[in-house]
């Protein structure tokens, strides 16, 4: 297989799913002309004309609000918010437009579009916040992650395809990463967890720009002789969350990193929906979350290493599971 | 056939001027109705009357096609018998009945009946502005001739997606005709309160789109503006505002308490949609008072049929709950 | 001490707070001539004129801004946001501008401003949404959520006085219960658990409208012989996190109430944090959240039942974890 | 002064002239040597070159008083320079060292320097525009003499929040002044595609408050609009919309390609607001090109000795981080 950077991955997608199916079309700022800030969209504009390939005003909410219109009306609308500070803005139309459409129409129609957005990690203060959190909090929505460029392409063509609204959150650490790519089109699943490590001491939980660094840790650790096995939810909603649980009643220890803050983050449910699970009795240890410890994302990177979470800390908490008791 | 200032649609005939006063009087007979059966304690919730602005409505929908779509605001019941939804359809909605439309999902002023062409707005007030935007960009896109047509009240032109709607409607020339009702209240806020203008059409010069005022007591007034700007629309020269200055009789909803000057009211009362196109109609010989009563008991006889079929049917299982969250079981998202 | 409602006793903290500080004023949509539609501002408007008590224009998004702007500049606005679904417009305007003013800052200005809200509970699909959680994610607010009359005076004053950013979340199922209210301003100090029942089976957190559920679940299962400690953190935001601890260490079991999605719910936090705590230890049953199932709250009162949380929900959840092992 | 065209402000002497002369030159080199910087990898990051726009900002801010407040957009450097923000202060923002005025927690276009009258803006184009009018709305609260001055592009005024923040501004009558830099361009997106007018001024007109349309690139126009809106404001008689023709003679951020038109960039270089006032400075006798020149070495040996001094300062104590989130400690909250 090629190998393909996970913007160009994405790129793919949209061009193949832009291919099969007219009713497919994105829109977005500076996506046309200029291709994305990330170059997500690049050449589309050239292929499908400024029809299908729509540049808009500076109007987040309008824009969303727009695509929930196209969407029941037989559309397959792809918007990009630029970076996920802004979805601020769509908050009403992602949540009472879109994720209701099906539910108050009683599935005689439905919205399917994708909001494509992108956590940045660290940037400004107002550029760099994950709110993942948010939208699985929201019935209707579907909240896909990827964490590599072999599933950016994949889940992004499953959730085009999906019938139900999806927020589609990708990275900016992970745009320049390159993986092998198939250059047909293909679908991931939605739901479907992946275990890039396998490992019998601590199960690890980590999704988009945290995988790898999970995956870091877990191979300094192996050196430890410290089994650990790392789970890519990949989606969190819907949420693997029997692979998970049967991890866990394999390890009996739990550590969940996410880049969002810890306080009211997804690592939250994944810790209290395994903690409700038959997983409870094989509990070895306190279930760690390695997060954001509660603070905006600092300009300054003299700030940052309290901040952000990175490998010394997965470390670190994989090594408290291990030694409590 | 649409002049050049904005007036258009076909000639109405007598039978048209008929039906459209029919269809205000059985809005206002419905509304009415329903809102002494919610003080009885019949019917679980009331509804925000549009007694007085019954014009707006019919005037707007009447003469749409059915590749046309419309998505009413809260108010706009109008929408919804003009489109031929009936009475016992949102008396079943308003039951949250299991043959209601949505099955007990949401309520009447919230429904969607796409076979119809009528999408359903959300509760927040100018949320489904950019949404009806987004609708005729998709009838455009798929090569309909359909055009879609927005109500929304004067308070949710002070909303951001107002003005964000309105502005990609115009760069996108996408096929939307803006209903706005200016009824000069939002809830209990005046409309010279809530913005520093005296009409919300002059905001449609900051879109680079036509607006106009429009008589929104006068049912034939509203159809040709309406039409005039559905004509522009389906021929590709995109959007137009219309404000229709109207009022509602009612206070916004039951439990509000009436503080508008009575005078305000009273001057607005003289000017009620239903008896101006009754006068009309009287005038012209059109429709006598015997005509008008027999079409009033019609009406009666169809909604007293409606609310014993609607109170006959059955509720919903609680268990549809979970149906249509998603396409998928809500078990099915693991969490 | 006399008795009020709890809109009653809202409606005495802002005023006795307007009376004691120029500063302080109040604006939101119908606020003023008509005073809330919970009449929670009732009679604000003849005591302070309209300078001080502002009927806005529907602007959720740009009355939240306003407000911002002029605590930063030294006033203490209090707006009110008619109900929580509304709040969906207002995300960015309190995220980015009033919860991160501080810190952008670094502490040279600060937004102290309060935004009052109410959770419909049972109202159309677009008036019923629960979203205090959404807001204990981002660092900088302040969460408050009064399941009394007593407590709804005094959270109130307290965060007005507050200089950080506020979201004060009113309950309508609560607007009407009385109960004793001193005549004098008084504050209750945020993030102060109370314990309204105490026991030594089961620990039960609830806040706003589930803590008198979960009182009478309490009362109920007392005579079943049954020993229910209910727990109401008051604020979310801070969180009396030892006073949960303590009780799980002492009980041993938990059940977390609200109204709210149960997915990415603020309960999801409180199970993640106790099973982080040194209460795991003492856990000998799985942690249990009574809570939505995951549906938009529906229009028709048949279809109630599963939606929402109630009295026999935490009886069964508290014979559940009692029943464990 | 304030004459009824709107036209206002005490009479410019020479000095000023050349003081704002010299703040567009400052602003200038200091948006040069940054980016050249920052090419080298010594900056952390870049930032939004003004270059081409100078006159807005300096035009505007130049007369404020100590009691009038501003919030940059992303681009107006010359806000900070008006108001007597060092390049130095702005040198420490933009590394994020202990001495910046955010102790490293924000970079230099979202500073704010309270004691000199400037909020900061926050990421979210638009966004600061209700804060503007709410600063305001303090300012008439306390009695204060004092104006808010809001900055914004073409970009944001098609933002909900413009819409929403003018018509609260002008139901309030709130003594703020919007000034939109208009360089016909969002980022990438020309203002032709983002909306379907030529004016954003004409947008005033929806909101009932004054709107002009001013030349961009002359300083003077911009000071005299400026100040006769600010004269308005103090007045007590509401808001205006102010919409500066101008153009960044750069791309929107160094990392973007240029894919502007080559001769829509020379034409508005001809235009160059610094040039503009220096041919007359010149013309008038009151700088020659020898006073240029020794003006911008003082620039430019101030700037140089500025990145020494911050580069020189230490980094902020990472555990910082958690001060200034509430009031109290992070760990206060609990959780
Ligand atoms: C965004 C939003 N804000 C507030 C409300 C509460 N609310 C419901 S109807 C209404 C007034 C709407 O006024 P207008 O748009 O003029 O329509 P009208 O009711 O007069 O027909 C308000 C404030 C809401 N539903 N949505
Ligand atoms: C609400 C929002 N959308 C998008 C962005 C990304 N963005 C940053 S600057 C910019 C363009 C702003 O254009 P304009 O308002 O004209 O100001 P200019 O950069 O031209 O000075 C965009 C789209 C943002 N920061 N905020
Ligand atoms: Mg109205
Ligand atoms: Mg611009």
């Amino acid at each position: 297989m090629r190998t393909l950077r996970y913007n160009q991955a994405l790129c793919e997608a949209l061009r193949q799913e832009m291919d099969r199916d007219e009713r497919v079309f994105v829109l977005g700022e500076d996506i046309a002309r200029h291709g994305g800030v990330y170059r997500v969209t690049e050449g589309l504009l050239e292929r499908f004309g400024p029809e299908r390939v729509i540049d808009t005003p500076i109007s987040e909410s309008g824009i969303v609000g727009l695509a929930v219109g196209a969407a029941l009306l037989g559309m397959r609308p792809v918007v990009e918010i630029q970076f996920m500070d802004l979805i601020t803005i769509a908050m009403d139309q992602i949540v009472n437009s879109a994720a209701k459409a099906r539910f108050v129409h009683d599935g005689a129609l439905h919205a399917p579009l994708v909001v494509r957005t992108m956590n940045l990690g660290k940037g400004t203060v107002y550029s760099s916040q994950e709110l993942e959190a948010w939208f699985t909090h929201v019935p209707g929505l579907k909240v896909v992650m990827p964490s590599d460029p072999y599933d950016a392409k994949g889940l992004l063509i499953s959730a085009i395809r999906d019938p139900d609204p999806v927020i589609f959150i990708e990275h900016k650490a992970l745009y320049r990463i390159e993986g092998e790519v198939e250059e047909e089109a293909y679908t991931v699943p939605l739901g479907q967890a992946k275990l890039p490590r396998e490992g019998d001491d601590v199960t690890v939980v980590a999704w988009s720009s945290m995988v790898g660094v999970a995956e870091a840790a877990a191979d300094s650790l192996a050196d430890e002789g410290i089994g650990v096995e790392v789970i890519d939810p990949r989606t969190l909603v819907p949420f693997d969350r029997e692979r998970v649980v049967a991890s866990v009643c394999k390890t009996g220890r739990l550590v969940i990193v996410h880049q969002a803050v810890r306080r009211g983050g997804f690592g939250a449910e994944v810790a209290a929906a395994v903690t409700e699970s038959e997983a409870f009795g094989y509990l070895m240890a306190p279930i760690r979350r390695v997060a954001n410890p509660g603070v905006p994302v600092p300009k300054s990177g003299a700030l940052h290493p309290p901040a952000l979470p990175g490998e010394a800390d997965v470390i670190g908490a994989v090594r408290d599971v291990m030694a409590y008791g | 056939m649409d002049r050049k200032d904005g007036i258009g649609g076909r000639e109405l005939t007598t039978k048209d001027l008929v039906e459209m006063y029919r269809l205000m009087l059985q809005s206002r007979c419905f509304t009415e109705q329903v809102l002494v059966w919610y003080e009885e304690g019949r019917l679980p919730q009331g509804l925000h009357p549009s007694v007085g602005q019954e014009a707006v409505g019919v005037g707007a929908c009447y003469g749409l096609g059915p590749d046309d779509w419309v998505i009413p605001s809260l108010r706009t019941a109008e929408a919804f018998w003009t489109r031929g939804v009936t009475m016992l359809e949102q008396l079943n909605a308003m039951l949250g009945n299991a043959a209601s439309v949505s099955r007990g999902k949401e309520t009447s002023h919230h429904a969607g009946y796409p076979e119809r062409g009528i999408l359903a707005g959300t509760g927040i007030v100018g949320g489904s502005i950019p949404v009806a935007v987004g609708g005729a960009l998709a009838l455009k896109m798929r090569g309909s001739e359909g055009v879609m047509v927005s109500f929304f009240g004067d308070g949710a032109s002070n909303r951001g997606d107002f003005h964000e709607a309105l502005n990609l409607a115009a760069v996108l020339e996408a096929p939307v005709v803006f209903v706005c009702e200016n009824n000069l209240y939002a809830q209990t806020v005046p409309a010279a309160v809530g913005m520093a203008i005296e009409d919300i059409a002059d905001r449609a010069m900051g879109y680079g789109m036509p607006g106009r005022v429009v008589d929104g007591q006068d049912v034939v007034a509203v159809y040709a503006a309406t039409q005039g700007a559905v004509g522009r629309a389906r021929r590709g020269e995109g959007p137009t505002l219309l404000e229709c200055k109207t009022y509602r009789f009612l206070p916004h909803y039951p439990i509000f308490e009436e503080k508008r000057p009575a005078e305000e009211i009273e001057r607005w009362r003289e000017r009620d949609p239903i008896e101006m196109l009754g006068r009309r109609l009287e005038e012209e010989g059109l429709l006598d008072e015997q005509g008008k009563l027999e079409m009033e008991e019609a009406i009666e006889a169809e909604l007293q049929e409606a609310i014993g079929e609607a109170e006959g049917m059955p509720m919903p299982d609680p268990q549809e709950v979970f149906e249509n969250v998603y396409r998928e079981p809500v078990e099915a998202m693991g969490l």
